[in-house]
């Protein structure tokens, strides 16, 4: 357990717990909408970068293409396993059930970061293309939302909502920036890593106080999570995070990425799903798959998820 | 006193995402110009909302029209399904409007 | 033509820490809906002011909310005490709507 | 019932680096009191245009103020020539206020 | 004298005087609200951080507390100290006596922030605690002001203001930072240093550039700050600060905490406490408080108070 | 043309390229307008402040004078040279032509920070007095547009223009900061200098992004902008350009200083003159020159006018 305590004592963590403190107490203590915006930007950017430099250095093997497939089918088929689940224990309608499901099919990004910053910091080093991977999991599970919402009604997909899924802002981002850590590699990184290798832990910490703030904020006011959702909003990253984490052993990936794959099967998105699902089924509940994501299985991933992944990736290893 | 002329003011409040398309159903009405006002929260029926960057998802805007009444009403009509499933707020006044060639 | 039922249509400018009190005052009015609206400076006879996120103090919003005649007479009978005292600007129009019940 | 008086409701949609402009005109008009709205975007015969704080050339406010049928007037008179050159929106429609003398 | 000019040519301090030059040149220069936030919240979070981190290196003794109650005695006491001459010689009302008071009362977070710096610059170093001596300050004058203006009307405190007082945005950040920094240590502070450390003094400057231009503006369009009240903002830190320097060199805290006390008795609120009246006193002028403790008394304490109570904090030492 | 290998895939240009292509696939991906802005006065601070502190150590000969004369001279008559071209070949009416007009005569901060930032890393240093210059050319060029729109009007200049003229908020924080950097030199830079120096280029490289997107989409949704206009967008830097490293190296500056003479005379505004031109001139068509100067003028001097001018201005030298 000496690796949940000094996940638990990281200063990241600890800003989380801050801000999930002060919402509770009901202060007035707030981040203004664009400085969380700009810092989920530079995040992204950041994460982008270090991982495609470190593919430069490192080169990559067939293992990257086999966690892209796999990130692939993880994201594209979590919303079909979860979404019983929602509509026969959760009691959710069709629609609900879709945008809900879609959720945890993605992934979020500062989970990931978030991890890869607390293994990082005890020399447990995700690998720099898992960032690809995080990129690929963003979108395919909206398609699959959708799907099991109007499966029965007529047209599925919009050009709208194509182009969400191929060039939403993050998965450009992420990828965008990852392409260009490859072509510079280590040279050309070294004047912009002052602020995006050096910067970062300090700008994650202020990215979770906010984080915290939110997650407690949505708890307190949602009308429509009920002890049963909220139960599966627990329940659901840790059964996707072990599929995440056998399928990445399984695939032959190294320790730490297949509990990076873990902690991306585990996560829920609360970026790039939500905005689709406002414009794609628009009469699903805002208040609750927000509330499910962000208010429980994120906090419940950055706390516990992070440590569990580990162990479990390292147990995994340990029986092969 | 200047001349004014009667027009159709259309004010509906919408999610950030869905802006776009009551943009498309105001063009379809004949509708080609709209502003988009900047709201900060709000509470109704289904809870509190208030602007939200992060994802964007539970923005909303109040989108403005001016409009003679036949296209007031031909855009009012394309709204009515929209109604229920986009939770949306729709009002309609008169204002007085210096060139209502424009409108 | 959308059938339509008037409402009425109440704008207050009011001080961004007081607009939870507005909110509180039109829930008893039994008005349970409002939206309020960013503004960015104004000036009166108290001076000019702008938006101000450092102590949040001299910022304004718009609190707009639609209610039955009876409702908003209500809400504007609470505010009239608080009219000098908090500086408020209180407008009342009628609007169209298209799904009376709600308001 | 809250006793109210009607005025003037006058909102000019204006570029940004005009708004300054509006106060004045509107001062000369005898009218004292305004509030700037925010917006977010916008479409025209012109095409559109979005809030824009970097050069700030491109964004514009909702010019709100309310005054007596005299001053509204007035100032309706000194908004005519800058109609074109300066793209504005100008509507105007009645309110009734509480505190009439304020405005 | 050699104080006084490295203070003035210090960079925070010219950033500050260049703010207030284009403001009075009617440059349309200008930092976005949102930003200016960001970075009051960035040098909350880093101020607190680092006291923490200092007081885990260098323990607390005895001393903490004692700083502690006189903060507190000061913050209660001084409204009542100034509000007799704001209205016998400043000609205000109650209200309006009772919200500038208030002001006073409490402490100005970036005031304290630009001391430590220019102090620490040159081997006058601050103790890590007297971060919670400000956070301390920031809130029990709001109590005194109320109670000054409305002494004789009925009932004084609602819920919500005790909880503006309790856990009032910066008093939350401050003291959570402060505690953060306390358990990571200088080990779990160092990834987070280079955004919180090394960035510090860089953030400040363009921060004060932003109170500058603000403090200018403030003055140039108030109506209501006639020259007896601005005389007043200036007396005030003068007398305060003088007695938060004896205090705290008669409780024996080191030189230049004791020089801190002062500073911070000096200064007056413009974050927590104008909303905080904005809230509860409506019907007081905010922009004569803001004038008063934003236009003069902030600008006074910067370039003129950070020296002055360093001199006073030396020569009281050198007689004890 | 291993120096426009090297321009083009350096991190900033890359992140330019990666918004020019997130735009062009219609992705949503954006940057706050705050966070922007913010940027951008970090830019100017930055870049003023290291222009000081170069100067403090270098000190500066008689070049700074004819630089600065020159850098005046050419940002007043550029728009007497192009006005002909856009009523003739682009035929646009008197007010357009001296909106546009101005445009091309004043300056972009960001396309000299680019340059300097890209010509730096492979040690062609521009002298840091050039910060001067670039803060002179900003404004000149509003008032011969003016003039070119209003010759035959009555009244041409109004008290705000003047104001704008000289207290433009970019020239203020740019001369300001540059002040600021003479006044502390070398040392009192240092504290400041994580902030200013080391997280430059990252910050560059973010802002970039966010100028290919921006100058994507105003080419997608221009209305007005013809073939020819294009052209001449294309054609004014460069004949501008060519015109700055010919004055640059006859009035005998480094070859560096001579290569910004040409960015900063083939640069166009966005900021400071779009600004002046919406108050001064609103019946001109915005979303023309914004397209011309963003959209066409700036991306170009980004990608090719950089190395260019350098070519030019070694070759320039290599011939005298
Ligand atoms: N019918 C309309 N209703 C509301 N706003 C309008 C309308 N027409 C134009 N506008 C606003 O006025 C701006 C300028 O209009 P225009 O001059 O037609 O390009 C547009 O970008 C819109 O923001
Ligand atoms: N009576 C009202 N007046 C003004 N705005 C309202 C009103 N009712 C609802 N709204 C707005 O419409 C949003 C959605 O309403 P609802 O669907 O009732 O939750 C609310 O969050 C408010 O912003
Ligand atoms: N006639 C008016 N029209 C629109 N807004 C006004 C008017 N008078 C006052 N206001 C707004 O109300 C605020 C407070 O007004 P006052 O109490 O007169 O200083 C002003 O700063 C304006 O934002
Ligand atoms: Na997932
Ligand atoms: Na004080
Ligand atoms: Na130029």
């Amino acid at each position: 357990m000496d690796q949940l305590t000094s996940t638990l004592l990281s200063a990241p963590v600890l800003f989380f717990a801050l801000g999930v403190f002060a919402a509770a107490a009901r202060s007035d203590l707030s981040i203004p909408e664009t400085i969380a915006k700009g810092m989920s930007l530079y995040l992204m950017a950041a994460i982008g970068l270090k991982g495609g430099v470190e593919v430069a250095k490192a080169g990559v093997g067939p293992e990257l293409l086999s966690a892209l497939a796999v990130g692939l089918v993880l994201s594209a088929v979590i919303p079909f396993l979860v979404a019983p689940a929602l509509a026969k224990i959760g009691g959710l309608d069709r629609t609900n059930t879709g945008a809900v499901a879609a959720h945890y099919g993605s992934v979020s990004v500062v989970t990931f970061v978030t991890a890869s910053q607390v293994y990082g910091d005890t020399g447990f080093a995700i690998a720099g293309f898992m960032v690809a991977v995080l990129a690929m999991m963003e979108t395919p599970a909206i398609l699959s939302g959708l799907f099991l919402a109007r499966r029965e009604s007529g047209k599925l997909f919009s050009r709208e909502l194509l182009r969400e899924v191929f060039f939403n802002g993050s998965v450009v981002l992420l990828l965008g920036s990852f392409t260009i850590g490859m072509v510079i590699g280590e040279d050309g990184f070294e004047p912009i890593s002052p602020l995006f290798r050096a910067g970062f832990t300090g700008v994650l910490c202020l990215f979770l106080l906010d984080m915290g703030l939110i997650a407690m904020r949505r708890i307190l006011k949602t009308r429509s999570l009920t002890l049963r959702l909220a139960s599966l909003a627990v329940l659901f990253p840790i059964v996707n995070g072990t599929l995440g984490v056998l399928a990445g052993t399984f695939i032959g990936l190294d320790t730490p990425s297949a509990a990076a794959l873990g902690i991306l099967s585990a996560s829920a998105s609360y970026i790039a799903v939500p905005a689709a699902m406002r414009m794609s089924l628009p009469q699903a509940d805002a208040g609750l798959y927000l509330a499910m994501s962000l208010g429980v299985t994120f906090p419940f991933n950055i706390v516990l998820g992070i440590p569990l992944f580990r162990w479990m990736a390292e147990t995994a290893r340990a029986m092969t | 006193m200047i001349e004014t002329t009667p027009r159709e003011r259309i004010e509906v409040l919408v999610d950030a995402p869905l802006a776009p398309r009551l943009a498309e159903l105001a063009e379809t009405a004949g509708i080609t110009g709209h502003t988009l006002l900047r709201t900060e929260s709000g509470r109704g029926r289904h809870g509190e909302w208030s602007e939200d960057l992060l994802s964007g998802a539970t923005a909303k805007y109040v989108f403005l029209t001016i409009a003679s009444p036949e296209r007031a009403d031909a855009f009012l009509k394309a709204l009515v399904p929209l109604l229920e499933s986009h939770g949306l707020v729709v009002l309609r006044s008169t204002v007085d409007v210096i060139r209502p060639d424009r409108f």
